[in-house]
This record gives C-alpha cells, structure tokens and sequence, in this order.
C-alpha cells in the first residue's frame, strides 16, 4: 500500500487545542474528495480521541497528544496516541455509556462515536505507558 | 462561546454560540445551571441554531442538564440541530430521551 | 519567557503542502488577538518558508519538513526546518531578487517577503545539513 | 485552480480563481502562456478578485509574462487586488512595472 500523503503534528495536552486538532486533520483529509459529512465525521471521531488523550490519559497534567494520518488512496488513517496513564480494560473502555469519569459529566459514548463515524478503531494500550487510537475510514464519494 | 437565554411562558431557551466540545463545555454548562437556578426553570429548550460543532462532551453537558430538570417533573426539547449534531445525537441515543422540533413554537407547544 | 503553546508539525516535502502548511500555522496563531492582516502576514511568510524547503531544500526530492509554533504571550515563534541541501552563503540568499533558480521563474523575493511581514527572522544553515528559518511576530492588535 | 480569459479591444483580461502559490503556479503560467500566444496578446489585465492568496511565487508568474509582453512593447495591469496581495505586490516592487486600478475600465482605457 502506497502512502500518498502523511503528517505528524505534535501538540500539548490543553484542552483550547482540542478544536485545533480537529481542523488540521480536517483539512489535511479534505486533499481528498469528501462530502461534507464525511468531514465532519473524521473532525468529530478525532476531537473524542483527543479530548481522551487529554482528560483520560493525562488527567490534566500537561503532555504531549500526537496526532498522525496518511492518505492512501481515497483512505485516510489517523492515530491519535498519548503516553498517559494507559487503560486497564479495554474491552470494558469501548463499552456504550462506561465513563470512569461520571462525575465529570462525561457521556461515556467517545468511543461509541468514533466506532459508527470511522469504518476501523484499534485501541492499544499499556497501563502506564500510554494509549493509541487507530482509525481509518474510506471516503466512497468519488 | 456564549449562551443566550430567554424565557417564554416559563419555559427557558437556551441560545448556545459556537463549539460544544470538551474545552467550552465547563463554561456552558456554569452558564446554564446558573440560569436554571435563578429561574427555576423546569422546561428547557436548546436551541442549537448557532452551535457548528459538538461531540460526546456536549452531549454529557445536555444529559446533565434533562437529569437535572426531570427529576422537577420537567421535560428537555432541541430545535434548529444541524445534520453533524443530530448524527452525534442518534449514536448517543438522545432521541429517546429528547424530542426535537423544526420550529421555536412547535419546541413550546410541545411542553406542559 | 513561559511558553503558552506549543505545536511540532512534520509533512512531507509536497507542493500540495504548502497551502496545508500555512493554513495551520494560521489555525494555530488565530488563538492570539490578531488582526486579519496580521494573520494574512504569517500566512504569506510561511508559505515563503515552506517553498523554500520544498524547491530549494529538497530539489523536489521527497523530505521531511518540520513546522515549529510557539506562542508566548502576544509574541508568535514559527521554525520551518529541512534537512536538505543547505545555504551556502546566507548574506546572498538573503538579498532581494537574489534566487538560484532563475530558470524556474522564482522572483527571488521570498527572504524579503519574510522579513517584510515578520520582526524577525532568523536562518541558519549548514550545506549539505539542511535549514532552519526562525522568525518571530509580536501582535500588538490589542 | 482556474483561469478564464476574456479579451476587449484586444487586451488579455486574465481572471485567476484559487490561490496562487508554488503548488498552483506552474499550471497558472500554461494557461496563460498558451492563451498569450492563441491570441498573440500584447497587452495583459490581470483582474485578482478571486485570488483569496498569493505570495512570492505568484509574483514570479506575473513579472515573467510581463516581461515577455514589454519585449513585445506590450503593458501589463492589474485590477481588484485583495489587502494580502497589496502588501505582497508592494514588497516585492510590482507597483514600479504594472500598475493598479480600481476598475476595468479604467484598466482597458489605460492601455493603448
Ligand atoms: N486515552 C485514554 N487514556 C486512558 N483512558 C482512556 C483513554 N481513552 C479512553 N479511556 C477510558 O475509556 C473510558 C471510555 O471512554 P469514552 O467512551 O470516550 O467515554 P468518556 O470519555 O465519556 O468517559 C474513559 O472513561 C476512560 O476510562
Ligand atoms: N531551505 C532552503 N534550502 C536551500 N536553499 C535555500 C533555502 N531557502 C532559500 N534558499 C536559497 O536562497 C535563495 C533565495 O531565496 P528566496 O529569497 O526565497 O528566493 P526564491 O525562492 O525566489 O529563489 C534561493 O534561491 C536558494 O538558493
């Protein structure tokens, strides 16, 4: 699989950079030929995975979130890791509505979202080191 | 961010401008309990007219608040939702819990 | 000096980049109260440095160019580093009209167009190491 | 990336719609450049409207077929150039080679 295109953008783990992150990797993805929804999907999917990185993983410590994506065709893969805390159960994590953070007021649906608005989510993640968040999506429009 | 607020027949709008994400939802969220408060406002209505953006964080924000008022014996209603919005709304299952309305008048009619 | 925010932006050395590029760098300093022509300046100056690393770093070879932005209270730093070719004589590359490739219609104005729209800029170079542009703006719109 | 042409009283009206810069200016200069010959252009109104950007790669495009038209004994102007583009256009010493005007008219009535 040829990679047609591909960036890696580094950021701190503020919560004002969350709408960041979700235009860049809208308009690096917008190179190819998407519908708006389809946009709107990957901004969507993205800003769950980092806003994660942000309150889960560093709990509000300042670190690093690191954000790569690569167009392969009319694919487009994102990864979205930080080297926080890491989650314990993973298969419990992706469960609809499960928070560790309820009072907080977090709906619990992030991982729900990226799931129906990305066609693939790998989750890797080592309690400790960090997590990573794999998505891809294939845009159909052409 | 802002949020504007107007009451009609005791029922409170709630006027959001701008991103409804993890970074501007403290913020909203503050803003709406504050009102609720003051007027004790037991019907809502969130106008999402101006709100471009909003993910799972906005949605923990508007569950919050319909928590908050039902158990007053009040009830939650959106108006004017974006089609990004009411796909996040649908995966996150808000449509059985909040009804949404194509009009202002509709939104207050529906409510006791 | 405590810096407020920071982003590292790796792409590759395509020309289909260099609008990515500055759009991104734009998204980021829109965070500061800029004006729309303060705003337009960091775009061009950019967009100057990232060409720069595309045809002259890389020679249309594929590399990595790396994008750095600080933000520091009001003031803006921006790196666009390559690990191409280098500058042989940076007082010369500098001039106005001064390009080494006439061939390709370049004005030779890109190092003036920088300089022009930023307080600062500073380039270091090493031929055969590669390039880095460091220039600064203080937005004083408020 | 676009280009259209128009020609009155003989004068190449270019209209560029997108940014110019490195990435889109080789295919600017063809476009041009064929026209210029199709029609054996002298004199060249380069109308900006729809150019939102431009840095100095685009500045090398415009110096290059003004030079080609002067060899000619040909002019070259411009007409509805954005603030972003002034201060390029300025910078780089244009206004001293190719003159701006407010509206093609004036531009049209300019050249001989
Ligand atoms: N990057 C991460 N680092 C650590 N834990 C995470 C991360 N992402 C998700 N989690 C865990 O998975 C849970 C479910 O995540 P999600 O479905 O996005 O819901 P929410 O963010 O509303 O809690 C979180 O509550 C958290 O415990
Ligand atoms: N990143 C770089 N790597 C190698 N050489 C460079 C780089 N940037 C600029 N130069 C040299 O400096 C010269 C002047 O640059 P500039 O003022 O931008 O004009 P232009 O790009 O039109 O040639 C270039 O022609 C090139 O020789």
């Amino acid at each position: 699989m040829k990679i047609d295109n591909e960036m890696k953008l580094e950021l701190l783990s503020k919560s004002q950079n969350e709408s960041f992150a979700r235009s860049v990797v809208a308009a690096f993805v917008s190179q190819l030929d998407t519908t708006i929804e389809e946009l709107a999907d990957v901004k969507t999917a993205v800003s769950e995975a980092v806003t994660n990185a942000i309150i889960h993983g560093y709990e509000n410590k300042i670190g690093t979130v690191v954000i790569i994506s690569r167009i392969i065709e009319n694919t487009v893969e994102i990864e979205v890791i930080d080297s926080g805390k890491g989650i314990e159960n993973i298969d419990m994590a992706r469960q609809p509505l499960y928070t560790s953070k309820p009072e907080l007021e977090r709906s619990g649906m992030g991982f729900t979202v990226m799931e129906s608005f990305m066609d693939e989510v790998e989750v890797t993640s080592s309690p400790g080191q960090g997590t990573n968040i794999k998505m891809r999506k294939t845009f159909r429009s052409l | 961010m802002n949020v504007v607020f107007e009451s009609i027949n005791n029922k409170l709008v709630i006027r959001i401008n701008g991103d409804i994400d993890h970074h501007t939802c403290e913020t909203v969220r503050q803003k709406i309990d504050n009102e609720i408060a003051k007027k004790n406002s037991k019907n809502l209505i969130f106008d999402m007219e101006n709100v471009g953006f909003m993910d799972s964080s906005g949605i923990g924000v508007i569950i919050g608040r319909y928590k908050q008022v039902t158990t007053k014996g009040g009830a939650t209603v959106m108006i004017n939702v974006k089609p990004q919005i009411k796909r996040v709304y649908e995966i996150c299952g808000l449509q059985r819990i909040i009804k949404v309305f194509d009009s202002l008048e509709q939104a207050v009619n529906s409510l006791p």
